[in-house]
């Protein structure tokens, strides 16, 4: 049974996807949904324990051993990832009874949870593979999945935000097959593994080079690192709350994993960060895209639109950070992609709790909601404050990091704008809470009431979770910590 | 007599008002019960703080270990006499001000009274995490906590200007501290390896043995202008901004708590981070203290201007802070000893000031120092007190004020700072100009027999109570301050002097 | 040379269509350009050997895919706005990857020499064992259906996402049946000559369609293109006949059944090796002998794929045209 | 050396460029899907002439025959085709809810559209 946990993994979803189809009631569906989510959780946790103590788990598909068979190659980095996204669902599918049943229409709400476990399914699949195409093909499905969740908001422009979505996505898909394609040719093998030995020793041709460089641009495309990332603030915005909650704690985690693995393990930190300049576009990127980002967050009217360009930025954050090219750097990163998923993950689940009573999240609707639904509020500030990165938070933890591996690279002055960073997050945070608590209370306003408990409990698992994880940081610290010296090959 | 140990009295006096602010959201149903629970905590602190006074000696180490946030970066708290120092008159001047505050909210009948408790106990908890904190990290901790809870006690009347006040308060505090007081510590942490505050500097040994001179004067300016609860110069405006708050607030937390908050970190920056040692070999040394000599300087001027009272006090407080930095930057014995002799009895008389002038805006709401001409006679207790608290700050017998100026003067001549000392001197004769001239017109104003109106209120009798005490202390103080010197003897001890 | 002449050319020609796509307004001819697109490219596949991809190809392409736009066209409009900048990032874009893929191609190994490292190592393997291990003389469904099912898999869940898309974004506005006679476009019905070869053509395209199915271990063919022909014959019956007598022969909701059975045939293949202890989709579990083995799982899960594929592609092509009865309604 | 060793893939690349440029600069959505289809599809080219060995035959096993072309691209292109099919199924019937929603489906009137919201 242990053995097979890996596969289960994924096709427990996977297969669970299509059997929805024959349960009749929604709420049924939710039901086995939820299920299989916290089936998947509990797999990935025993995994990721596994592998704490075992090290890396391989499981070779048909029995057919790598390369000439497909197979899932489990280390640190995997079981990591893989726990964080089905955490993740986990806490969206709880929430997602209130709420969808609010904001999608009886008739559909089984298809909702059809996809939503497909997007699951093939956001795991992508984590534990050790096959570049079949990462290829659980991305698609998570992207295609992706993109009828979001295409199911209410507002007519999510359908818009969809289609870009949909092109951009594939486009960067495309990018990646070719680079695929190319270390195919060089190589003859898509094995991961295989693939890391073959390339090392693969002499430095302009092929390669490419290889790189397309590999590289697909995931910036999925993951919108700045200049890439006009299609992501609308997607965010106009899906269903729950949806935005889910992609915005995993889709670009995702897309990260992907590029750490095309870095450190296809083509070696040697030939990404020295022959190439990679730490200079990561760097410029990276900063371009913190400053410019919160900046526009600053000037949002509408709650998801503000959180999504952070979310811009903060993936910026992490690109920043990867750019550092050293151990704390690397950690930084890995400590974010939890961290991010935790923050982000309470904020959009607040903002679910007030669509679900004010029917909009425009930051002008919410005057005065602080004193009406206490708790909803109370959320927002306290995750924003580990947005903002104030000590006993989550926040602090990665942003120390990131400070000290710039320092350890004696790159003060980006330090401080890691740090002026945080302060353009306390601004937009800052507006939400000058709204809510100290603008007077609309007449509209008047009769709302707090959130129901459905919504409230899980934002505030990961409200606490931030406070937890920002005080007892052993988890994922020392995972980080092991995540990183494997991934730059340095001995524990 | 002791019915608890010193590491478990030292974890009460943190931990204890977050018990007393859970309390009272309990008990909000109840009428005046978070009154009396305030009181209560009140005494228990000043009682826990007094013993721990009592069996304090530098031979027994207490320290206490919570967690560890990063590996090497814990939280934690230690007993220091420096510690205890700011932790006694933090103690004795919030249970006054608790005191203080049962009557002014009741007299003005201010809106949600509860919230207010609660925070002013949560505001409490940060100021005792920051006087024991035993690591830089741990005192980052609850200089942000009291940041925080702070900020709802200055917006708490809710109205525009309040708003307004709060952001501007809340916005140079949380700049200052996120964006040159996180770096100065990541900056130690990277030079030092470390962050706990150790007796005779934590950089005092690398530095030294690798000569990273030039990086840690660059740390210096960081932690000065960091530390914005010092006010020092470019960063002061948030402390003028903060006197929207109730007379109350302004009086603990910007006469006492949040202002003694910054420059007690900054005298543990100056003494246990960098170490006298080193800090004397700093090259922006000398920038730092002409920088707190200009903030000296021109916060009297401007308090000069100020016809508001309260803001005129404000503007008192940055100058008297600037003193105290001045003290722990000169970083020689006897300025050690003036400066932490200045945060106690500064504290005392400051607050003294406010409580008077919390008093004549409940008697008749004038706020104005144009108007109170003639007050004395319709409040001449009042304005005795008054009287007390200007000779307190401005450093005249029979208050005690003396002392801490005195040495302050001797550690600028040890340093052989000439321009401090003409700045100290003149700063005192415009302390004379902006603060004794009120008491004065309010007693010996001709013109005062027109203008005399009844006052429009009484002023409650706990109000009165709190006043006559702190005024008293700074009058005890100066006549037998040995106590005191001991204690700021101790410090000196204990930094390796 | 000969060959390479004519592969030659068919890469000019399909260069020409393309620009010619670029230039074009007329949506319908864009269209009509693409489908002669796939074909080219899939007559180009035959030319590189890739049998069962050209295969493929001419099914989606000049099927499949060109019939899904004609509906859109149909329920969109046929012309495209002529817009007046001229997108000079766009270009510049463009040719910046260009000139990229361009250098990457000078140190690539040489066409078509066998001796490039991409023939060498796995590929190799199964031009020698595959046969050995399996049984089946087409390497391509060997590896598809065996080495790589897991892959496959996957591509059967993208389908069964797409399918699952469509329907939930296509839905109908009045929820109730349609069965509005009037309302359904099948303008073709009048043709007699039109319904009596149809008539007699769909038994034939049905046998095809399994033969393909069945066919797939010997010869080009598999579970993919098999429903894709299967589908073909009922979109025939639905565009002769109108959509409500296609709906007698097969509802949504069955669609609906079949689209998830597929997939759940094809996970049920793999979940029995897992329960008798072998790892997922390892055939192996299915008999002792190793071939037998083999043969069976390929056919199982060829079986899922077909099923899957034809009935999503008829559920698609069904939601489309509903749409169109949609605003003939309205 | 024969000029076919690269030639080939330099149209393919043309054609790529082709593809991507009608996705990025054409306002109208369908004519985007096309050329997110061509560009696929000249992936799909990219895998198979990368699969061609001169001289070779089909990978279908017969006696007699022993160079065999690549079947791994084959297969691989099989199931992306299946993968943009239906991509291209999706963006379609999200076109058409487009049109309905906002009686057009060019880029530009859309936006105007939104801005006027």
């Amino acid at each position: 049974m242990n053995s097979q946990l890996p596969i289960l993994l994924v096709i427990v979803p996977l297969l669970a996807a299509p059997l929805c189809l024959f349960i009749k009631k929604p709420t049924l569906v939710w039901l086995f949904a939820s299920i299989v989510s916290v089936l998947a959780l509990l797999f990935s946790l025993i995994i990721l324990s596994q592998v704490w103590e075992t090290g890396e788990l391989v499981y070779s598909l048909g029995g057919w051993q790598a390369p000439i068979g497909i197979e899932y190659r489990i280390d640190l980095l995997n079981a990591y990832l893989s726990v964080i996204v089905a955490a993740l669902a986990c806490i969206c599918l709880l929430a997602a009874y209130k709420s969808i049943g609010e904001e999608i229409k009886k008739g559909k709400q089984t298809l909702f949870y059809v996809t939503f476990l497909l997007c699951l399914a093939g956001m795991l699949g992508v984590v534990v593979t050790g096959d570049v195409f079949n990462l290829f093909v659980f991305m698609e499905i998570a992207a295609l999945s992706s993109y009828v969740l979001i295409a199911m908001g209410k507002n007519r422009k999510a359908l818009i935000a969809s289609l870009t979505y949909l092109l951009v996505g594939t486009l960067g898909a495309t990018f990646i097959l070719i680079g695929i394609g190319l270390v195919y040719m060089l190589t003859g093998s898509l094995n991961m593994q295989d693939l890391s030995v073959l390339l090392l020793s693969a002499p430095q041709s302009n092929t390669l080079f490419t290889a790189f460089t397309f590999f590289f641009v697909g995931t910036c495309l999925k993951l919108a690192l700045f200049p890439l990332h006009w299609w992501l603030p609308n997607a965010y915005t106009y899906a269903p709350s729950i949806v935005s909650v889910f992609l915005a704690a995993t889709a670009t985690k995702i897309a990260i994993y992907i590029l750490l693995r095309v870095i450190f393990s296809l083509f070696g930190s040697e030939f990404s960060y020295h022959t190439l300049p990679l730490q200079n576009i990561l760097m410029t990127l990276g900063l371009a895209g913190i400053l410019v980002c919160s900046v526009i967050a600053i000037f949002q009217q509408d709650l998801k639109q503000i959180f999504a360009y952070s979310s811009v930025a903060q993936v910026a954050y992490m690109m920043l950070a990867l750019g550092m090219n050293n151990i704390s750097g690397l950690m930084a990163t890995l400590l974010h992609l939890f961290n991010h998923a935790l923050m982000k993950g309470a904020l959009f689940l607040a903002l679910a709790c007030i669509m679900y009573r004010l029917k909009s999240v425009q930051l002008s609707d919410i005057a005065g909601l602080g004193w009406q639904m206490p708790w909803t509020m109370a959320a927002i500030v306290i995750a924003g404050f580990s947005l903002i990165g104030l000590p006993l938070t989550v926040g602090f933890i990665s942003k120390w990091y990131m400070l000290l591996a710039s320092f350890e690279n004696a790159w003060q002055p980006i330090a401080l704008v890691i740090l002026f960073g945080s302060l353009l997050a306390a601004v937009y945070i800052w507006r939400i809470v000058e709204k809510a608590y100290f603008s007077p209370l609309t007449t509209n306003n008047q009769h709302i009431k707090e959130a129901p408990l459905a919504l409230l409990v899980p934002t505030w698992l990961l409200v606490l979770a931030n406070l937890y994880f920002g005080i007892d940081t052993r988890f994922s610290l020392s995972i980080s910590l092991h995540t990183a010296q494997m991934l730059l090959g340095v001995a524990p | 007599m002791t019915y608890l140990s010193d590491i478990s009295s030292l974890q009460l006096l943190v931990i204890l008002p977050v018990f007393a602010c859970l309390a009272m959201a309990c008990t909000r149903k109840l009428k005046n019960a978070c009154e009396l629970m305030s009181i209560g905590t009140g005494l228990v602190l000043v009682l826990v703080t007094c013993q721990l006074w009592h069996n304090f000696s530098l031979a027994n180490q207490v320290k206490v270990e919570w967690i560890e946030l990063i590996p090497g970066l814990t939280l934690s708290l230690s007993l220091t006499p420096l510690g205890l120092l700011f932790a006694l008159a933090a103690s004795t001047l919030w249970l006054t001000t608790a005191l203080y505050a049962i009557g002014y909210l009741r007299a003005l009948q201010e809106h949600s009274q509860t919230r207010f408790y609660q925070f002013f106990a949560l505001a409490m908890t940060a100021v005792m995490g920051i006087a024991f904190a035993d690591n830089l990290l741990t005192l980052y901790v609850f200089y942000e906590l009291l940041t925080l809870t702070t900020f709802p006690l200055v917006v708490h009347s809710g109205k525009e200007t309040a708003v307004r006040g709060g952001r501007v308060y809340f916005a140079f505090l949380l700049f200052t501290s996120v964006l040159f007081f996180l770096l100065a510590i990541v900056g130690t942490w990277f030079i030092g390896g470390s962050l706990d505050f150790t007796p005779g500097g934590l950089l005092n040994r690398p530095i030294m043995n690798t000569g990273a001179l030039s990086a840690a004067s660059l740390l210096l300016p960081l932690f000065v202008l960091g530390i914005g609860k010092a006010a020092v110069f470019p960063f002061y405006q948030w402390l003028p901004a903060a006197m929207v708050a109730p007379t109350p607030v302004s009086a603990l937390l910007h006469a006492v708590a949040v202002v003694k908050g910054g420059v007690f970190t900054l005298l543990k920056v100056c003494l246990y981070i960098f170490g006298t040692d080193v800090l004397v070999e700093l090259p922006s040394q000398q920038f730092m203290l002409y920088l707190a000599g200009f903030s000296i300087l021109f916060a009297s001027f401007m308090a000069l201007q100020q016809d508001n009272l309260k803001k005129r006090l404000a503007y008192s407080t940055i100058s008297q802070l600037g003193y105290i930095s001045m003290g722990a930057l000169l970083a020689n014995g006897s300025a050690i000893l003036g400066a932490s002799m200045h945060l106690v009895v500064h504290a005392f008389g400051k607050i003294t000031l406010f409580f008077c002038a919390g008093a004549i805006l409940v008697a008749t709401n004038k706020t104005l120092i144009s108007d109170m001409t003639g007050l004395g006679r319709q409040m001449p207790f009042t304005m005795v007190a008054f009287f007390i608290g200007s000779l307190t700050i401005i450093g005249l017998p029979p208050a005690a004020g003396l002392w801490s100026k005195w040495y302050l003067l001797q550690g600028a001549m040890t340093a052989e700072q000439w321009l401090l000392i003409l700045v100290l001197a003149f700063s005192s004769i415009l302390n004379i100009f902006y603060l004794l001239p009120i008491p004065i017109r309010a007693f010996f104003s001709p013109a005062a027999a027109i203008t005399v109106k009844p006052p429009v209120n009484r002023v409650p009798t706990s109000m009165v109570l709190s006043i006559a005490f702190s005024s008293t202390v700074c009058l005890v103080l100066f006549f037998l301050p040995e106590s005191l010197f001991q204690l700021a003897q101790a410090i000196l001890i204990r930094s390796g002097q | 040379m000969s060959l390479a002449f004519i592969h030659i050319s068919i890469l000019c020609f399909l260069l020409v269509t393309v620009l010619a796509i670029v230039r074009m307004r007329d949506l319908l001819a864009v269209v009509m350009l693409l489908s002669i697109y796939s074909l080219l490219s899939a007559c180009f596949f035959v030319v590189m050997d890739a049998v069962d991809v050209a295969f493929t190809e001419a099914a989606v392409g000049i099927g499949i895919s060109t019939l899904l736009l004609l509906s859109t066209l149909a329920l969109t409009k046929r012309f495209e706005r002529p817009h007046r900048t001229e997108p000079v990032l766009a270009l510049f874009l463009v040719l910046t990857t260009g000139a990229l893929l361009v250098y990457g191609t000078l140190q690539m190994p040489p066409f078509g020499s066998a001796s490039a490292p991409a023939h060498q190592h796995v590929a190799a393997y199964y031009i020698e064992q595959s046969f050995l291990d399996t049984g089946i003389a087409n390497m391509v469904t060997s590896v598809l259906a065996s080495y790589r099912g897991y892959d496959t898999l996957g591509e059967l869940m993208v389908i069964f996402t797409a399918g699952i898309g469509v329907l939930a974004l296509l839905e109908l506005k009045t929820d109730t049946k349609v069965s509005r006679k009037t309302e359904i476009p099948a303008p073709m019905a009048a043709h007699h000559i039109l319904r009596i070869v149809s008539k007699m053509l769909i038994p034939f395209i049905l046998m095809f369609a399994l033969y393909v199915q069945f066919h797939g271990d010997f010869g080009p063919g598999g579970g993919f293109q098999a429903g894709v022909i299967f589908s073909s014959a009922i979109v025939l019956y639905t565009m002769v006949f109108g959509l409500d007598a296609a709906l007698k022969v097969i509802s949504f909701a069955w669609l609906r059944f079949f689209a998830a059975l597929g997939g759940l045939v094809f996970g049920a293949t793999g979940v029995l090796a897992l329960v008798s202890g072998k790892n997922f989709l390892d055939y192996h579990a299915l008999a002792e002998d190793p071939i037998r083995a083999q043969h069976l799982g390929v056919l199982l899960v060829e079986v899922g794929v077909g099923i899957t594929v034809a009935a999503v592609i008829i559920l698609v092509f069904m939601s489309f045209t509903r749409q169109m009865a949609e605003n003939g309604k309205a | 050396m024969n000029i076919l060793e690269s030639f080939n893939y330099w149209i393919v690349m043309a054609l790529m460029m082709c593809g991507l440029y009608i996705m990025i600069a054409q306002g109208n959505l369908i004519k985007k899907i096309v050329g997110l289809t061509i560009f696929q599809t000249s992936v799909f080219i990219f895998y198979i002439s990368m699969a061609k060995v001169t001289g070779a035959t089909a990978p279908i096993i017969k006696e007699g025959l022993e160079l065999y072309s690549n079947p791994l691209p084959h297969v691989l292109i099989l199931t992306a085709i299946v993968v943009g099919i239906s991509t291209t199924a999706l963006a379609l019937a999200l076109v058409i809810r487009i049109r309905q929603a906002y009686g057009t489906i060019e880029e530009d009137e859309i936006r105007a559209k939104d801005r006027l919201e």
